[in-house]
């Protein structure tokens, strides 16, 4: 970002000869901006519609299709729509709160893509503590939740909003601990160094590093999911227990920014999975163009982030949610456990397995993801098989 | 308690006053099954009581069958329980004509159970799929939804709607089954079958789900009867007894089914579990009876002859059918003339809502669902 | 066991407080009780071996303005010997009161809360008696064969014109 | 503790194999029928005969018998016919169906001698305004049809005719017989 | 490898967190934005029955504003401790494999295992009062002292 | 301070007015108000086979993110007081769906003493679906028909006569 300011108002850039402490600021919000506007809001809007489109598939329906091709204006409608829409204060409410707890979540949410990667010289703020950062920037999402669901004065919104405060900060410790393991094997916080740590190849990444960060992955994931509020862990909005959970009154653009919220948030959840554990943007020096470089570290960075939402879709598609208390024991007894076993066997790991055991354990764990695919599409084909169907009732193509 | 007051109750717990929330639970609310409130007072996250507030849908059949005449309130009877509405078609052909004394063809006894058993299955994809929805999985509900679909465009062949009936008349039938039924019910009925196995598989054995229903709600046999659970609620409790089996009527007795029986297969008998899994059974065994009906369906008249003016001597008549929800009375009194001088339905649901109070009693918000959702209640065939 | 039996059975135990076997109708036979003993007989209905009328399948009322009587049905069901009995109990019009047979099978509580409010038979003793289906406020008890429809409820009318 | 591993054994595999019917959803065509626009053929062509629709009159076969007018429980259907005094013949001065009210039993169709009352697979009827949910089929007043005794040879009735007579025959028949219902029109 | 590079001084780092702030105002600017921009085209048609608490249909039987169950607050407390814990931990993570590189990972594991140690202790001790249940039942006997207290 | 209802008619305004009708009748969402009978086929409305959600309609629990009230069923007087405060509850602007007989003008429960003989004795309705219960077509039609009337709507544009938007 520094560099990219210095030599715009270097000799011939755009900005030549306009003060640095001038400039800074400019293009920094220029940027923001672009990020904000440019990508943020149209994948939290373009997940919302996807989302829609998996779901519906799965459940053998269609989904949005009629507002523009294949209904990808869906989410611009919805948008807008909610722009239009009355906004109501219930009178009993906390009126200061009520308006501010959607400005916190955005902000909580906006945040955090400054310290998200895009390709290796594409980062907003690459800093020093990126992960410790982003931990950091999500709390204030709780906050926002959390005032959102008092603020109310409504039953179903005070449920809600107690819930997804003991459930986020609860599933903040597994999220924590199981970076850790990363941190250990990186000795950086920085999401570009932990991302440079790694290779292009699978075996290269820290998920196939050893079964600790094999498991540990599984466990970041989950308390991702936890604290992104969504299935099996959507118990704050658990539409049919609490009505809408603490957005119950919240309308029109008021409600879109929780939504909001909720769509981006899943980017960043894939976003830090893949800088965690699947080596970001690494691809293979295939070209010495830095351009084309950036290209293919953006593709891939971007279509690994965007599995994981993928992911996470297709989870809220097949499960259901648990329960408060269920949810606390998986948390503090299960995960709490196994995270903390992580660390230390990563750290004993590092400590106690020579480097050539350790290569072999990361081709072997390597294939044993391999082994994990295969039998699962073979159980997809098992299932495929016992559903009796006939050759007209198969259809691959996502565009209908 | 008086319903609407406000009453705090300060229970003491480690020294710190908390205070009761009084939460109301419905009319307008994603799982009570329609308009059905519960005021809900709840110490956090625990509720110590949760009463059923019902009504909102009493539709006053009742009164209306003494206007309408016997013959006119068949469509009626499709109302009071519209998830099933053929076991409710034949409750009333059956009180009818035990009434009058009469005699029904078999190959309408065959269409009547044929249906029944189809709109059995279809109720009971509600209940298992709304019992899913409630517990946050979405999908097996449009999965459900989807195989009714199939199953109402049968009916619908059969009796020209999809949901409201009308099928039966009193001594038969109003129409025979179309032509090519058999086949297309049989084909039907083998691809559906599988499905029920990738259904459990979706959902019925997740463990998630289990934990949710495992030891929720447990309600023993004595209590079941004492409180008159009916149908797969009672069945769910270990009590074996179906009205199909141990009151036989209409053609029950000679065709082979199982009773499906909760047994505690996981955790406490008697839990929401129990009553799930049985639910899911007899779906399985509807299709066993529909298989055999259609494969032994007699050839012969659909309708006895009926005067269009129907008297029935007096009298009055009890009878009792097994419907979706279970056991399901229909009382009859007669004064002679063309109108029934008083109708009551005894309803599943109605019994069913009344012991929540009873088990609701330390449980969990999230588990009033869960034990709405297990009892499949129907508002109107609670409040008729 | 069949009504005839469970009827001479009750007549010998219970004597005058059982009226009479009604079974020349169409439809069920019946045994007709005092309004006053049905909880004795009730509960020992229940308790008693041979009889073992564990559940209440059904209450209702039905009213008869020419005979000035509100008759309160039970129909009983023993899950144990699959038998049924129908027991029929005649309570006045103009005071139409009874004691509740809660006890006996709690199934009881919400059927007597049901013909309270549809038929407007006051069960003594009853735990929570109060109207079940229609609103609190609601006047007058509409399975009575003399109930006239309220032309407005709370602002709303309840009848419509026929576009017809 | 082998319950605490075998709890986790257990969410695993039973998340795997969910997981895995989910995803054998996105090779299987979707079951949506695309009304009202993206499908092949009109939803009302693919109901089936019996589909209890919104009701029709055929007043050509309409012998103002009032049968229908009398089954109906709700009294969603009003006909106005009068013998005209000089020509002798049936007149109907009125045949209105409230279809916001109607319930689609098919009660009325079912004592119909002719088959002219029935329920068509037409089922769009949305609009504004309940008054226009008031069918009103007799525009001027009609002369009720006169069943012929043989046969009927009249060519502008006899498609009618056939239409409301297999309609007929479609309901059963008390006793089974397969008569068309012209016994019931007295 | 890019190590933990806390030069004091270093401008790249004050520039990074400026465009950390950068994207706090933004993402003030958008929900403000936003929000502006609705209020120039949505109605406003406040009434007293529409700013009523929504209660399902029923109007609301006081307010939600209570004194909740302090269970709520004890996993607020059980996790700010641990959160400290992990807090405290990270600087011994980040160096320990620069440790492991010189040859002394045994001590930095040790001190890893004792931090480690007193986090594990606190979850067993925790766990053991039976504090991680979530809702204990209500005890009976206590709800029925309270109401005769009273 | 709004733009509604104050602009002049001309080309621009009336383009912009049709853009922010497109953005709202493409995205009804419609509150989870199933009463009775067509509660069923509103499901299966929503269900795979008529799938709704192909029309951006999704439903919400909560009558503060709905822009459309569907009333299902048979509206009893003792729900019908609840049925208001709840419309009341819906920001502006809100649409109602009569479906069925029952919410239409009582159906076949007029007989009966304890039914509102239709919803829009308590609020206004915008479209009526006939049916006993609509079939999930039919309710597709329905909401067809409202996206309809949706698009003759005017908000920017000052408009003479009887404007849906009630503008304080």
């Amino acid at each position: 970002m520094k560099d990219l300011v210095l030599s715009l108002i270097a000799e011939g850039g755009a900005l030549a000869g306009v003060p640095f402490s001038l400039a800074a600021p400019l293009v920094m919000v220029a940027f923001g901006a672009l990020v904000v506007f440019g990508f943020v809001l149209p994948i939290a809007g373009i997940t919302s519609w996807l989302e829609r489109r998996v779901w519906a598939r799965i459940q053998s329906r269609i989904g949005p299709n009629r507002v523009g091709p294949q209904g990808f204006l869906q989410w611009l409608a919805d948008g807008l729509k909610n722009l239009l829409k009355e906004d109501i204060i219930p009178s009993a409410a906390d009126k200061w709160l009520f308006s501010l707890a959607p400005y916190l979540v955005v902000v909580g949410f906006i945040a955090t893509f400054a310290a998200v990667p895009f390709t290796s010289s594409l980062i907003i703020a690459d800093l020093n503590i990126g992960i410790l950062y982003i931990t950091a920037v999500t709390g204030i999402v709780v906050v926002g939740v959390l005032m959102a669901g008092w603020s109310s004065n409504n039953k179903w919104s005070l449920l809600g909003g107690i819930r997804s405060a003991a459930q986020i900060v609860s599933y903040e410790i597994p999220a924590g601990l199981s970076v850790f393991p990363i941190v250990l094997l990186t000795g950086t916080l920085s999401m570009q160094g932990i991302i440079r740590a790694q290779g292009w190849a699978p075996w290269d990444w820290f998920f196939f590093y050893n079964p600790f960060t094999f498991a540990a992955f599984f466990v970041f994931f989950v308390a991702a999911l936890a604290e992104g509020n969504r299935t099996p862990f959507d118990i704050p909005e658990a539409e049919s227990e609490l009505v809408a959970g603490f957005c119950t009154e919240y309308s029109g653009m008021r409600y879109l920014l929780f939504f909001l919220e909720e769509w981006g948030n899943l980017y960043v959840i894939g976003a830090i999975v893949t800088t965690l554990f699947l080596g970001g943007w690494q691809v293979p020096a295939f070209t010495d163009n830095p351009m084309l470089l950036a290209v293919a570290q953006f593709g891939t960075f971007f279509l690994k982030a965007y599995f994981f939402v993928f992911v996470a879709m297709w989870v809220r598609a097949t499960l259901p949610r648990v329960r408060v208390d269920q949810l606390m024991t998986v948390c503090w007894k299960y995960m709490v456990p196994i995270a903390i076993v992580n660390m230390l066997g990563t750290a004993a790991w590092m400590l106690f397995v020579p480097e050539t055991l350790g290569r072999l354990v990361q081709f072997g764990m390597t294939g044993l993801g391999a082994v994990v695919v295969v039998v699962f599409f073979r159980r997809v084909r098992f299932h495929l098989r016992r559903a009796n169907l006939k050759p007209s009732d198969y259809y691959y193509s996502p565009i209908i | 308690m008086s319903l609407g007051g406000f009453d705090v109750q300060v229970l003491r717990e480690n020294g710190f006053a908390t205070e009761e929330m009084t939460l109301n639970m419905g009319p307008q609310h994603p799982s009570t099954h329609g308009v059905l409130r519960f005021v809900v007072r709840a110490d956090g996250e625990v509720m110590t009581e949760a009463v059923p507030d019902v009504g909102y849908l009493h539709r006053s059949i009742e009164k209306i069958a003494e206007k309408v005449g016997y013959h006119g309130f068949m469509p009626y009877t499709d109302r009071v329980d519209y998830v099933a509405a053929m076991p409710c078609n034949q409750g009333w052909a059956m009180v009818c004509e035990k009434l009058a004394g009469i005699e029904v063809p078999r190959r309408a006894e065959y269409c009547r159970v044929i249906a029944c058993e189809f709109n059995r299955i279809s109720s009971h994809l509600i209940a298992v799929g709304t019992m899913g929805m409630d517990i946050g999985a979405f999908t097996p509900f449009t999965h459900a939804l989807r195989e009714r679909e199939h199953i109402n465009d049968l009916l619908e062949e059969l009796c020209g709607a999809r949901l409201t009936f009308n099928y039966m008349r009193i001594g038969g039938v109003a129409w025979d089954l179309p032509p090519d039924f058999a086949e297309k019910g049989l084909a039907y009925i083998d691809r559906f079958e599988p499905l029920i196995d990738e259904y459990n598989a979706l959902i019925s054995f997740n463990k998630i789900y289990k934990e949710r229903l495992i030891n929720v709600a447990v309600i023993t046999g004595e209590e079941a009867i004492n409180y008159n659970l009916v149908g797969p609620n009672l069945r769910g409790s270990g009590v074996d007894f179906d009205v199909r089996r141990d009151i036989p009527y209409s053609i029950y007795p000679e065709l082979q089914f199982d009773v499906p029986v909760g047994h505690g297969e996981e955790g406490t008998l008697g839990d929401c579990f129990d009553r799930y899994m049985v639910r899911i059974r007899e779906i399985q065994e509807s299709c066993k009876i529909i298989r055999q009906c259609l494969q032994q369906i007699p050839e012969g008249s659909v309708l006895a002859k009926i005067p269009r003016k129907f008297k029935p001597p007096v009298g009055d008549a009890y009878v009792r059918i097994e419907s979706a929800r279970g056991d399901m009375g229909w009382y009859c009194v007669s004064d002679g003339s063309e109108y029934p001088y008083r109708v009551k339905v005894r309803t599943g649901s109605f019994t069913a809502t009344s012991i929540i109070e009873q088990v609701s009693r330390g449980l969990m918000i999230a588990d009033l669902i869960t034990v709405v959702a297990s009892f499949d209640l129907v508002a109107p065939e609670i409040d008729r | 066991m069949d009504t005839a039996a469970i009827y001479s059975k009750l007549k010998e135990r219970f004597g005058d407080a059982v009226l009479a076997l009604e079974s020349e109708d169409a439809g069920d036979p019946a045994i007709r009780i005092q309004p006053r003993a049905i909880v004795e007989v009730a509960a020992w209905l229940h308790a008693e071996a041979d009889t073992a009328f564990d559940c209440l399948t059904n209450q209702s009322g039905v009213d008869y303005p020419d005979r000035n009587e509100v008759e309160v049905v039970y129909h009983l069901f023993s899950y144990s010997l699959r038998h049924t009995c129908v027991l029929k109990v005649g309570v006045p019009r103009d005071n139409p009161s009874m004691p509740t047979v809660d006890p006996v099978w709690k199934t009881a509580n919400w059927m007597e809360r049901e013909v309270f409010d549809l038929v407007g038979v006051v069960f003594e003793g009853h735990p929570d008696l109060r109207r079940i289906l229609l609103p609190e406020d609601w006047v007058g008890h509409p399975l009575r064969k003399d109930f006239v429809e309220p032309t407005e409820y709370h602002g709303i009318s309840t009848k419509r014109e026929s576009m017809l | 503790m082998a319950g605490y591993f075998s709890n986790i054994q257990e969410t695993v595999t039973s998340i795997f194999e969910g997981m895995s019917i989910t995803f054998s959803h996105f090779v299987r065509r979707p079951y949506t029928v695309q009304y009202p626009d993206r499908i092949p053929i009109p939803i009302q062509d693919t109901l089936p005969f019996r589909y209890r629709g919104i009701l029709e009159v055929d007043l050509e076969i309409c012998t103002g018998c009032l049968a229908c007018e009398r089954a109906c429980p709700i009294d969603c259907i009003v006909i106005e016919a009068k013998k005209d005094k000089q020509t002798k013949a049936m007149m109907l001065n009125r045949f209105d169906i409230d279809i916001a009210k109607c319930m689609y039993c098919g009660l009325c169709s079912e004592p119909c001698p002719t088959g002219s009352i029935h329920h068509t697979s037409q089922f769009e009827g949305a609009d504004y305004s309940l008054e226009s949910m008031l069918r009103r089929f007799v525009k001027t007043p009609v002369a009720a049809y006169k069943p012929s005794k043989g046969p009927e040879t009249d060519p502008e009735i006899v498609p009618f005719l056939d239409r409301g007579l297999r309609y007929l025959d479609d309901f059963a028949k008390p006793g089974g017989s397969s008569e068309p219902g012209e016994a019931d029109a007295s | 490898m890019a190590s933990f590079d806390t030069a004091r001084g270093d401008p790249k780092m004050y520039f990074n967190f400026g465009n950390v702030l950068v994207f706090l105002v933004l993402g003030l600017g958008l929900a403000g934005m936003m929000l502006g921009l609705g209020r120039l085209l949505r109605p406003a048609n406040p009434l007293a029955q529409k700013l009523a608490t929504y209660e399902c249909g029923e109007l609301p039987t006081g307010h939600a504003w209570i004194n909740f169950n302090i269970r709520f607050y004890l996993i607020a407390l059980v996790f700010l401790i641990f959160d400290v814990e992990l807090a405290f931990m990270y600087p011994v993570i980040v160096v320990f494999r620069d440790a492991v590189l010189a040859g002394h990972g045994i001590a930095a594991f040790a001190k890893i295992l004792l931090f480690v140690g007193v986090l594990a202790i606190g979850l067993v001790v925790v766990w053991a009062k039976g504090d991680l249940e979530w809702v204990k039942r209500l005890p009976v006997e206590a709800e029925s002292d309270v109401r005769e207290a009273a | 301070m709004s733009l509604l209802n104050t602009m002049p008619e001309f080309m621009v305004t009336t383009k912009v007015d049709e853009m922010l009708n497109w953005t709202r009748k493409s995205s009804l969402w419609y509150m989870l108000f199933g009463l009775a009978c067509c509660a069923i086929e509103m499901m299966q409305t929503g269900g795979p086979r008529s799938d709704l959600d192909r029309f951006g309609a999704v439903p919400r629990a909560t009558p503060r993110q709905s822009d459309l009230m569907i009333v299902a069923g048979t509206l009893t007087l003792k729900m019908a007081l609840r049925t208001k405060v709840l419309y009341e509850q819906m920001p502006d602007p809100k649409y109602v769906i009569s479906m069925g007989s029952c919410s239409n003008c009582g159906g076949l429960f007029q007989l009966a003493y304890s039914v509102c003989d239709g919803v829009d004795k308590v609020i206004p309705v915008d479209v009526y679906v006939p049916g006993c219960p609509p079939r999930p077509e039919a309710l597709t039609e329905g909401l067809l028909k409202l996206q309809e009337k949706m698009m003759q709507e005017k908000w920017l544009v000052r408009s003479t006569g009887e404007s849906r938007p009630a503008l304080a």
